[in-house]
């Protein structure tokens, strides 16, 4: 079997992120889109580590930590704002959040 | 083949850091067999001591004194319609109790039961410990929606906010214990030297720091240790979902909480995961401060002899369990109606004796003639002796709680979590890294 | 910490890695969307550790599969609507998204393709030691301590937000 | 599910936010089938959140028809079926209707049958609330409890048994005085059980009263104010415990309450702390009433001079008693044969019932198990 590489992780980070992006990209719902978002996410901390791990050093490591942290914060404030529109409009649909106020 | 399995035998690292997959296969199955025994024994103590609590006597009629009361419910529970309601949500239904299952089973691969009684000792190891942990959280909340029912919703929701907001001030204080691996010390305000880099997660490396230290975590920086010890014991209550915090599954308000919807082997793996929950963040609470493996006073009382007093008490406590057995033959009514009780409990009675008396022999076999499989086997038994002692007492505990206590509401609940715990414990960490730099 | 560097390891969790991160954007039911994103994730925290980096790994679990999932589950279930679910899932220039996502697909892989050389002369170096989470903490603490500190206040200022949004009255 | 849907439209709400959302509102069906509501009472509870908006009680679960019964039975066949409203307190209800007759023939129950009567019912009323505080405290969440008064209350339902062949439903006296003479032995049965009881209650408090989860889940629980409680026709300890001083045993004195010395404890806040230590003050009080009772019983006949058919003369007639959960009044109409024309019940679990709405508006779920524990409903008695 071929030995793996950091191109082998490259390839599932690429794949997951483009996952991500036909997410965010095609689903209507935001909790859907949201979590796409975090896919995105994922797939570039994956990048950061196998990188992190090639050149042996940790920069790419503590870097994906900071990255986890900024996901925490987004999806908190990203559920606020669901919620908030959710009670407002009683919709979860991104095509029909098109108004700059309401 | 042979090879392999015998050559772990002389080492002193756990099969996991060995490599050696074999050996490592053999503790995760001993563990599940040994976990799954623990559960049954559980169950049993705590309808039986709860009982006692209670002016009543528990089990009785399924074997002497309902020993065999849990099996005869394994059975039950086995062999009952499996209901799965028709407006669920089949395939999550389906796989809800397994994923609590899972997560409160993989807990115990770093287990430190002792130096190398454990499947791994990992870099992280309660950092994996916790994280493993809160996974339970997504098997209570994934069980509570696929019901599609009230109940098991409102329940889910409560288990879920309650099993969130208790992990962060357990959290909290384990980082607290995490950061007295790094502060050496003697005793309790002796002499501490900050030293670089010898802090630790991993399970193991927890416990042999207060071996080296010569305290458990528990008297370090008195009070502190205790303050961070209590609030873990209060969190872990929590985590969970026992009693007074079994919110969750108030049978008052809510039949039964997320598992209302479940029945047969479905519900009972939820059991099963709970207990093992209870025995898993017990034997944490153990690990960071009780000392794990470590058994009383090693050095207070150290030297050969004592060494060897203390290997003795495995064998004796199964002998003294066994000769509580045989009291019980004893006090058993003298009628034909009662002989096979009697004879059950005293032949229940002799295994406990004989497993008492191998234990012994283990230990004198190796004082007498001390050769390096047998003193391993002695020290290898008294390390998870010991453990294991530790988490009982917790267990004992768990019972009591549940005997004395009315449940807390649930607004009460999260503002002792929020507004008393947390508070509190980052108060312990900030002062604990303030003693340590101070004393460094 | 010495986890099995095996190919086997690597395509099974890569291989769950993307069957997870395909079901979360197919779903029709959030609920389900979210539980193939924690299979997602869990195999993530598995290719981390694969990759010896058994910190990020327990901080993937304990941050997303413990706590960011089960926000976003809560969040589900409080709005979780009927109708959602009976809705169209896919918006008008679903056909554009996804075109656009293939092209960048395949530009990704030209570039691994066009930059395969590099890779491959590069072994992956050995294991360093064993304390890697203390080097990530000195790190944070020392190099990073600037970053450390602005991404403790993004996290106060987005707890904040949160409350602020989703609090009905405050 | 017609029956749901206008129960739930009979919540007449004022959410102020009610434009703003109203889509996590839950309307939750808490029973018949519930382990927390005492027998087949079902709750409509509108819930926002956990918190309780408006509740609709669903009773008739276990209506029997029992004042229809009595129009259909001569007023001594009629007693027993008495006994089935508040099993619990089976005791006070055949008092209440025996007197409630007596006082309709004119008849006076001779001393010697008071005393019985009077040691008999507060020792029921002890039974009812160690029932009420096990199940209570249940709810709640505590076990042990439930046990301690269980095993205690087993001791009073051992000289009913004694005394009456039966342990719940005794129907220990009729018209007129009492059917059995005490058997040897009964005072010294009762004295022992004072003795015995005394410091178990004791015990109970100390698991309780200043245990500090108690004191959370109970203290300004479920508040009903004095005069809240007058107007909704609350009584009993619920009514006491909101400072009201009413007892009818002191205010319209039956029997012969009036020759024996006690207090009537009442509460300050009115919530479900107070009624608990009232309750628990009450047993202690019956304890002193038995007392008394027992050493200052008389000799004599048990029965007055009643005739062998009970024929009253045309006339209405109301009595009520103080049972252990309240005012218990009978309203008897004769027309002069010898079955009664009507036999209206004014039980006081059901009128306690109605404040239920009331006092767990804007409290939790974990509030309503906790105030229907405390108002301490028997679902016969509220169904009838």
């Amino acid at each position: 079997m071929v030995p793996i590489t950091t191109i082998h992780y490259l390839v599932v980070a690429a794949a997951l992120f483009v996952l991500g992006v036909i997410g965010v990209l095609t689903r209507r719902n935001v909790v859907i889109v949201l979590m796409s978002i975090e896919l995105i996410l994922n797939a570039v901390n994956l990048n950061l580590v196998a990188f992190s791990r090639m050149w042996g050093g940790l920069q790419g490591q503590v870097f994906s930590i900071f990255i986890v942290v900024d996901a925490a914060a987004e999806a908190a404030v990203g559920l606020g704002i669901l919620i908030a529109f959710f009670r407002n409009k009683e919709t979860i649909n991104v095509d029909e959040i098109d108004l700059l106020k309401w | 083949m042979l090879d392999s399995f015998m050559s772990y035998l002389g080492s002193t690292v756990t099969p996991g850091e060995a490599n050696n997959q074999l050996w490592a296969m053999i503790y995760v199955l001993i563990i599940f067999a040994g976990v799954s025994v623990a559960v049954m024994a559980m169950n049993w103590l705590e309808r039986k001591a709860l009982a006692h609590f209670q002016v009543r006597l528990g089990p009785m009629r399924v074997g002497p004194h309902g020993l065999l009361q849990p099996i005869a419910d394994a059975v039950k529970l086995l062999i009952k319609e499996d209901i799965i309601p028709a407006e669920s949500d089949k395939f999550v239904f389906w796989i809800a109790p397994l994923i609590g299952l899972l997560a409160s089973f993989t807990v115990y691969t770093v287990v430190p039961f002792g130096p190398s009684q454990a499947v791994s000792d990992m870099n992280i190891g309660i950092l994996f410990m916790l994280g493993v942990s809160s996974l339970a959280v997504l098997g209570v909340v994934m069980a509570g929606w696929a019901s599609n029912s009230h109940y098991p919703l409102i329940g889910a929701l409560r288990s879920s906010a309650q099993m969130v907001s208790y992990e962060v001030a357990m959290g909290l204080a384990v980082v607290s214990a995490i950061l007295m691996t790094s502060l050496h010390g003697a005793g309790l305000y002796g002499v501490a030297k900050l030293s670089d880099g010898t802090g630790t997660l991993s399970m193991i490396g927890i416990v042999q720091a207060q071996q080296e230290q010569q305290v458990w975590f528990l008297f370090k920086f008195f009070p502190l240790g205790l303050i961070a010890f209590v609030i873990f014991a209060i969190a872990m209550i929590a985590e969970t979902n026992r009693a007074p915090f079994d919110l969750p599954e108030a049978e008052s308000e809510l039949t039964a909480g997320f598992h209302t919807e479940y029945s047969g082997l479905r519900w009972s793996l939820f059991m099963l995961a709970e207990y093992a929950a209870m025995i898993a963040v017990s034997s944490i609470a153990v690990t960071l401060w009780l000392g794990g493996w470590v058994r009383p006073f090693p050095h207070w009382l150290s030297g050969p002899t004592w060494d060897f007093i203390f290997a003795l008490f495995p064998g004796l406590t199964f002998l003294g369990l066994g000769a509580i057995a045989f009291l019980g033959t004893v006090r058993m009514p003298k009628h034909a109606y009662f002989r096979v009780q009697t004879i059950g409990l005293a032949a229940f009675g002799a295994v406990l004796a004989l497993i008492g008396v191998f234990l012994l022999a283990i230990v004198i076999g190796a004082k007498v003639s001390p050769h390096d499989i047998l003193n391993r086997t002695t020290e290898g038994l008294s390390n998870v002796f010991w453990f294991v002692f530790k988490v009982a007492v917790f267990m004992y505990l768990y019972i009591w709680y549940r005997a004395t206590w009315p449940r807390y509401r649930f607004d009460q609940l999260m503002r002792v979590g929020w507004k008393v715990m947390l508070p509190i414990s980052l108060g312990v960490l900030i002062v604990t890294a303030i003693v340590g730099v101070l004393l460094g | 910490m010495t986890p099995v560097a095996t190919p086997f390891f690597f395509y099974m969790l890569s291989g769950l890695a993307v069957a997870g991160g395909l079901l979360v954007v197919t779903r029709r039911n959030a609920v389900h969307s979210a539980l193939s994103l924690i299979v997602t994730l869990l195999a993530v925290a598995g290719l981390y550790l694969m990759l010896y980096a058994p910190f990020v790994a327990g901080v993937q679990i304990i941050v997303y599969a413990g706590g960011i999932m089960v926000l976003f589950l809560f969040v589900i279930m409080l709005v979780s609507l009927e109708r959602t679910i009976k809705e169209r899932q896919f918006n008008r220039m679903w056909p554009v998204g996804l075109a656009a996502s293939c092209a960048l697909l395949a530009l990704f892989l030209a570039v691994f393709e066009k930059g395969k050389k590099l890779f491959e002369d590069r072994p992956l170096p050995p294991l360093t030691e064993n304390n890697n989470t203390q080097q990530i903490g000195l790190m944070l603490y020392g190099n990073y301590m600037f970053a450390f500190e602005i991404a403790s206040l993004l996290l106060l200022v987005a707890i904040l937000g949160a409350v602020i949004m989703a609090k009905k009255r405050i | 599910m017609n029956d749901r849907e206008n129960a739930v439209s009979n919540l007449d709400l004022e959410t102020p936010e009610k434009p703003y959302l109203d889509s996590n509102e839950l309307i939750i069906n808490m029973g018949p089938q519930h382990p927390a509501t005492h027998g087949v009472l079902r709750v409509i509870l509108k819930l926002d959140g956990e918190k309780v908006l408006g509740t609709e009680c669903v009773i008739g679960y276990l209506h029997r028809g029992v004042e229809k019964i009595a129009e259909n039975r001569t007023y001594t066949m009629f007693n027993p079926y008495v006994d089935r409203m508040d099993y619990v307190a089976a005791v006070s209800n055949g008092l209440g209707y025996c007197q409630a007759v007596e006082k309709l023939l004119n008849v006076e129950a001779p001393p010697r049958a008071n005393y019985i009567r009077v040691i008999l019912t507060e020792l029921n009323r002890i039974a009812s609330h160690q029932l009420w505080l096990g199940t209570h405290a249940l709810d709640i969440g505590a076990m042990t409890p439930l046990f301690y008064t269980f095993r205690d209350r087993e001791e009073i339902l051992k000289i009913f048994e004694k005394y009456c062949g039966a342990r719940l439903t005794t129907h220990a006296f009729r018209i007129g005085g009492c059917q059995y003479e005490t058997y040897a032995g009964f005072e010294k049965d009762v004295k022992n059980f004072l003795t015995f009881v005394a410091p178990k209650i004791g015990e109970y408090e100390e698991l309780l009263t200043t245990n500090r989860i108690w004191l959370e889940r109970t203290k300004n629980v479920g508040v009903i104010s004095g005069p809240d409680a007058i107007a909704l026709g609350v009584t009993g300890p619920v009514l006491r415990a909101s400072g009201v001083k009413w007892d009818i045993r002191k205010a319209q004195p039956y029997a012969n309450y009036s020759q024996f010395d006690f207090e009537i404890p009442t509460g300050k806040n009115g919530d479900t702390y107070d009624r608990y230590l009232v309750r628990m003050e009450e047993m202690r009080q019956s304890l002193r009433i038995i007392e008394q009772a027992v050493n200052g019983i008389p000799e004599g006949p048990i029965m007055a001079k009643v005739p062998k058919v009970i024929k009253p003369a045309v006339g209405e007639i109301y009595h009520s008693i103080e049972a252990p959960k309240g005012e218990l009044g009978y309203f008897i109409v004769s027309d002069g044969s010898t079955q009664p024309y009507r036999v209206r019940v004014r039980p006081p679990s059901f009128v306690n019932l109605q404040a239920l709405d009331v006092m767990v508006r804007g409290m939790l779920v974990a509030d309503v198990v906790a105030v229907i524990g405390t108002l301490d409903i028997v679902l016969g008695e509220v169904d009838r």
